[in-house]
């Protein structure tokens, strides 16, 4: 569990600051959060600032934006979450089974 | 409520914070839309008191451990949001329209009640979900050697 | 180039070192739980990353007051949209990689990487 | 002016604490200080003027760290230290 650097952490620094450098040579192009004509402020974001109110009725944008106009997303999410659900009660309250793959062999010794 | 918890902090928690997580969780349910909140963290809250009083009261919890019908709980979520989206198609609308939902009221508060509708849903399957992966990750039918969940 | 420019690429600089402090622990660490705890740093930096294309200078939270009707007032709500189901998405992984994680210390009854590598070349 | 100010501070602090987080030889240690990472970071969210996001995360951060203690709880078990 006591952690130590050793020489090969050197070849993962190394490796971190080229992904930085890259980084960083990206970082030059982006927006500063100063200007306000940057295209994320400008396409669509415009008419959930404006018109969210007006069309869907709820003064909260996030809201409106993450349950009205791309509820379609949220669909899918919500179905994500239940799957999480569903893979963990399949890998770890199931056990009591035959041929059941990850139990060693005291699983075996209760179904006898 | 048989016995006393041991400490008072617990007592306290149980008495007083379950039932104030209860009521701020549909609280931020039903007032997302004009103020910070929403499905998911309606969700996590109703959980959290579950998840309390869990953790304070094993020996009730081994009777409650239905961990297959937390899991048909959590698919209730989904199904509530998808029957909301079906729900426009035969009076002419798309899928997930809310201004097109059979509803007495103006059309812009229809999207209001279309919005609360599949919030319901998002707080449903978001809530059993996190139950569900508590009690599967701790176990919590079986606790250790002193009885202690954590 | 005045101050308020130039923070705003300190703020670049500062979330670029998190992500990568992250992607340095999930590499260097043996141990699986903080390859995990790594892979959680390197998530908020990208949450971050993404909140701060979303505002600007004076935004205020996008929730709409009445008598404020100009656009450049209100933060932008898409990328906090976005981040929202993120965040959601980010504890099912965490549940689902932690449910992982308890099935291979059944399995090889033990949670460092080399020591696993090298019983899988046996 | 003010905003980036604080922001940088903060952002250093959420630095500094998620690197103890991932470094610190303790198992449940780390997981106690990944808490006040969290907590630094809804700090951070709210400066951006996320309030839902914050929301979200401060809630989310309480729910992620019952699942570490839980599952290290449940790690440990075999172990003799």
């Amino acid at each position: 569990m006591k952690h130590t650097f050793s020489k090969r952490s050197l070849f993962y620094g190394g490796l971190c600051l080229a992904v930085l450098a890259i980084m960083a040579y990206s970082m030059s192009f982006l927006p500063s959060y100063t200007e306000m004509d940057t295209p994320v402020h400008r396409n669509v974001a415009e008419r959930y600032m404006t018109q969210a109110e007006s069309e869907t009725g709820s003064p909260n944008m996030v809201t409106a934006v993450l349950a009205d106009y791309r509820s379609l997303d949220t669909m899918i999410e919500t179905t994500v979450i239940f799957t999480a659900g569903v893979v963990t009660y399949a890998m770890i309250a199931i056990r009591r089974r035959k041929n059941y793959i990850w139990g060693g062999d005291e699983d075996h010794e209760t179904e006898a | 409520m048989k016995q006393k918890h041991s400490s008072i902090i617990l007592e306290v928690a149980y008495r007083l914070l379950i039932p104030v997580l209860i009521v701020f969780g549909v609280y931020v349910l039903i007032h997302g839309e004009y103020s910070p909140g929403g499905g998911f963290q309606a969700g996590v809250i109703l959980a959290l008191a579950v998840i309390l009083n869990r953790v304070l009261e094993p020996a009730d919890v081994k009777k409650n451990y239905w961990t297959y019908k937390t899991i048909a709980l959590a698919g209730m979520g989904p199904v509530i949001y998808m029957m909301t989206g079906l729900l426009s198609i035969p009076f002419g609308g798309h899928f997930l329209e809310y201004g097109l939902l059979p509803l007495p009221v103006h059309e812009v508060e229809r999207h209001l009640y279309g919005i609360l509708f599949i919030e319901v849903g998002v707080t449903l399957g978001v809530m059993a979900t996190i139950i569900s992966i508590f009690d599967s990750l701790g176990k919590v039918g079986d606790p250790d050697e002193r009885g202690n969940l954590l | 180039m005045s101050v308020a420019i130039f923070f705003s690429y300190v703020i670049f600089w500062l979330i670029a070192l998190l992500y990568v402090s992250g992607f340095f622990g999930m590499m260097e660490h043996n141990h699986l739980v903080k390859k995990l705890m790594a892979m959680n740093l390197m998530q908020t930096a990208v949450i971050l990353f993404f909140l701060l294309l979303g505002q600007k200078i004076g935004g205020i939270t996008p929730i709409a007051v009445p008598g404020i009707t100009d656009i450049d007032a209100y933060a932008n709500p898409l990328p906090q949209a976005l981040m929202l189901t993120a965040i959601v998405v980010n504890l099912s992984t965490t549940g689902i990689a932690l449910t992982f994680l308890i099935v291979i210390k059944k399995f090889w009854n033990t949670l460092d990487e080399s020591e696993i590598m090298r019983r899988m070349d046996k | 002016m003010m905003f980036v100010i604080f922001l940088s501070l903060l952002l250093l602090i959420i630095l500094i604490t998620g690197l103890i987080a991932v470094f610190l030889p303790r198992l449940f240690g780390s997981g106690i200080l990944f808490s006040a990472f969290s907590f630094f970071v809804v700090l951070a969210y709210l400066l951006l003027s996320a309030p839902d996001v914050a929301f979200t995360e401060a809630v989310i951060s309480v729910i992620s760290i019952a699942y570490y203690v839980i599952a290290i709880r449940e790690l440990r078990k075999g172990d003799l230290e």
